[in-house]
């Protein structure tokens, strides 16, 4: 059996709907944990409690940037194979990653208030994401706007395609224009560790959660998007008929 | 051989499979007549033809070089004039002679006119007049004959009898008759899909989730 | 594909719209950041560099709804994509000219609107150089847009949202260009990075723009 | 109570938006998920 019997609507509800309270459960085992955890770790030395807010940005930032991959490879599966499902599974992915961006955004607003002295600063991780957001919305916006499913569909696919080569253009474009105040990745595994691991473990743990969580949240919501389009289906058969 | 044949074809809007298992073949000099209650998919099959959208199961077998579609609009350029909206599309194909085209369809004496000041069974000749200079063997027509008197009716089934005796063809949606006893007629009603059936494939979200 | 060239600036002249409304729009932003930024001329000589830079790409967003929405209204779209011209040339033939009517005006007229703002005379042929290279991207991005809202009730503001992010890197390297232009450093490598992503854009958005259009002809 | 320091404002500022935005996108999931199913049951029930 291959893993594409999994982009019939009708697997896909079975498989979800036997997977998903498992990964709920996790997700919010793992996120309570984490971010628990996290919120009583010891103040450092040098940003003080502000340090807190990493269990929160990090993860929120890599489910941003792994919401629009996974987009993508929704959108690639669609375009090339027209399996429906992974169409509907790309719509499903965008307001959770929307979300995500939109998180890591506050959050590093907030946390940057303290540090930098100010709440927005230009900075290049930043911008980047605030442009993520506005690709995340227009995104959305398009989805929304076009009546027929098929080409709402294909739009969006394409438009993901042309979104995703841009948001990393503008990725290298904003580097260019202005070196930035963020410091470098958290979480590296070169040698000369920056991490100490009284940080990193909840930090782990509050990741696996926000995954856990992404996971959960799109396979809620592409169960929701099927229903919803098995009930315009069924609705444009009677009209037919 | 001819110039256009369908096999096992169907069609479909929004997701629905309108029409299915269609047949046919038109060789050169013959003309086809769909007739069809509205909303039955005549215009989705005019426009599979042509090549605009995808059938969703069967084949066109035809160069789509040869084909010509003249649809519901009539794709003019209210800024330009007469002949200047048929130079443009002759310009397009290939550069056919518009001469000709305006004087078969009665428009030589409008042609500096701009296309904004042209009534609507003008603006409808002039629209059929294009086909001419595309210079395509085939014709597809949908409804061509909407907002054209008695008259201009004439201009145009002279003209598509011409096209027909060069060896040409046409597909023509329309209710009216055209006066071409030579057409054959092909009633759709029969060849509409059924909701129920399961398809092998798909046509759109509408089906994969009914 | 000349003719369909020759045809689109035709109705751009004859149509008026397109062709002197962008430079109009141009004129009046230009004219409107004083007010909100004071007539300081050393405010104003930093700044306009990015007010130009923005003040273009504003004003070539104005009329991209224009490219193909009057021809799917009246139906030349369809006659167009079952024409002998690949509907990639198609798209790109109809970006050029959007880019002619909007884009070059903008070109030869932005150096009138730098005198207003103050810009440094250093900067003056780094900003034509950078617009002339940038707004042929803006109008093929731009075009992709359009062929993506193309069938859309209330496509206009869509339009803005789906392209405006899409802008982003030619802005920041047109404006750095000029904004190191006028302080007397090299702006080779914006100007670089920026004739690489027209280039690029040149080549390979018409094939989307191309899809999109066949998606909204169905 | 764990000490927070000068930052307890920003600290709990952050978290509290964050969960404020994850509770909100997990509502509307659920609810979203909730009426579809129920609009769907309801017309399949009829027939």
């Amino acid at each position: 059996m291959s893993i594409w019997e999994y982009a019939n609507p009708v697997k896909f509800m079975r498989a979800s709907g036997a997977v998903l309270p498992w990964v709920a459960g996790g997700a919010v085992v793992c996120c309570v944990a984490g971010l628990a955890w996290g919120f009583l770790t010891p103040q450092d030395y040098r940003q003080g409690a502000t340090v807190k807010i990493i269990f929160l940005h990090v993860p929120a930032a890599l489910m941003a940037i792994n919401g629009w991959l996974m987009m993508l490879v929704m959108s690639l599966i669609w375009l090339v194979r027209r399996h429906h499902v992974s169409a509907l599974a790309a719509k499903a992915a965008a307001p959770v990653g929307a979300v995500m961006t939109l998180i890591a955004l506050i959050t590093g607003a907030i946390w940057g208030q303290p540090m930098w002295g100010t709440w927005w600063e230009w900075d290049p991780r930043l911008t980047s994401f605030l442009i993520l957001f506005l690709f995340y919305l227009g995104y959305i916006a398009l989805w929304a706007a076009v009546e027929d499913a098929d080409s709402a569909a294909d739009l969006t696919g394409v438009l993901c395609l042309v979104g995703s080569v841009f948001a990393l253009l503008s990725r290298y474009a904003v580097n260019f224009w202005n070196q930035g105040l963020h410091q470098g990745a958290s979480l590296s595994v070169a040698p000369g560790e920056r991490m100490s691991a009284v940080y990193k473990y909840p930090l782990y743990l509050s990741m696996l959660g926000f995954f856990l969580l992404f996971l959960a949240l799109v396979l809620l919501r592409t169960r929701t998007e099927i229903r919803r389009r098995r009930l315009a289906a069924l609705l444009a058969r009677e009209n037919r008929a | 051989m001819s110039l256009l044949a369908v096999r096992d074809l169907a069609v479909a809007r929004g997701g629905l499979r309108l029409v299915e298992a269609l047949d046919f073949a038109l060789a050169p000099g013959q003309a086809l007549v769909l007739r069809g209650p509205n909303g039955l998919g005549k215009t989705t099959l005019l426009r599979t033809l042509a090549g605009l959208q995808r059938p969703v199961a069967g084949e066109v077998i035809c160069d789509p070089d040869t084909l010509a579609y003249a649809g519901h609009a009539d794709g003019l350029k209210p800024a330009l004039s007469v002949a200047e909206n048929l130079g443009f599309w002759s310009a397009v194909f290939g550069g056919a002679p518009v001469g000709p085209a305006l004087a078969a369809m009665n428009l030589t004496e409008l042609a500096a006119r701009p296309a904004h000041m042209l009534s609507a069974g003008q603006k409808r000749r002039l629209g059929l007049a294009r086909l001419a200079v595309t210079g395509r063997a085939v014709w597809l027509l949908d409804e061509p004959t909407v907002s054209l008197d008695a008259a201009s009716v004439g201009l145009f089934a002279a003209m598509l009898r011409g096209h027909l005796g060069q060896g040409g063809a046409a597909v023509i949606a329309t209710h009216i008759d055209l006066g071409l006893p030579e057409a054959r007629l092909l009633d759709l009603t029969p060849y509409r899909a059924m909701p129920g059936r399961q398809a092998d494939r798909p046509a759109g979200f509408n089906e994969a989730f009914a | 594909m000349k003719a369909l060239l020759w045809r689109d600036l035709r109705l751009a002249v004859r149509a008026g719209g397109g062709f002197g409304l962008a430079l109009a729009f141009f004129l009046i932003l230009c004219t409107l950041v004083p007010f909100g930024v004071g007539p300081e001329g050393g405010t104003l000589a930093r700044i306009a560099p990015g007010i130009l830079w923005v003040g273009a790409l504003l004003s070539c967003l104005l009329s991209l709804d224009r490219i193909f929405a009057l021809d799917h209204e009246d139906g030349s779209l369809d006659l167009l994509a079952t024409a002998p011209l690949p509907l990639e040339g198609v798209v790109a033939i109809k970006a050029l000219a959007h880019w002619l009517v909007t884009g070059l005006p903008l070109v030869i007229f932005a150096p009138v609107l730098g005198l207003l703002l103050h810009l440094p005379g250093p900067a003056y042929p780094w900003l034509v150089l950078s617009l002339a290279l940038g707004t042929p991207a803006l109008s093929v991005l731009g075009a992709f847009g359009a062929a993506v809202t193309v069938g859309l009730r209330r496509g206009g503001l869509l339009l803005s949202l789906l392209v405006l992010p899409l802008y982003v890197p030619t802005l920041i390297f047109g404006a750095e260009a000029v904004r190191r232009g006028a302080i007397g450093a090299d702006p080779g490598t914006p100007l670089l990075f920026l004739a690489a992503i027209t280039l690029a854009v040149l080549a390979l958005m018409p094939f989307a723009s191309a899809a999109a259009l066949r998606v909204n002809l169905r | 109570m764990i000490e927070l320091g000068k930052y307890a404002g920003t600290v709990l500022g952050a978290y509290g938006i964050s969960l404020l935005l994850l509770l909100g996108i997990v509502g509307q999931s659920l609810r979203a998920n909730a009426r579809a199913r129920r609009e769907l049951e309801e017309h399949e029930g009829r027939g």
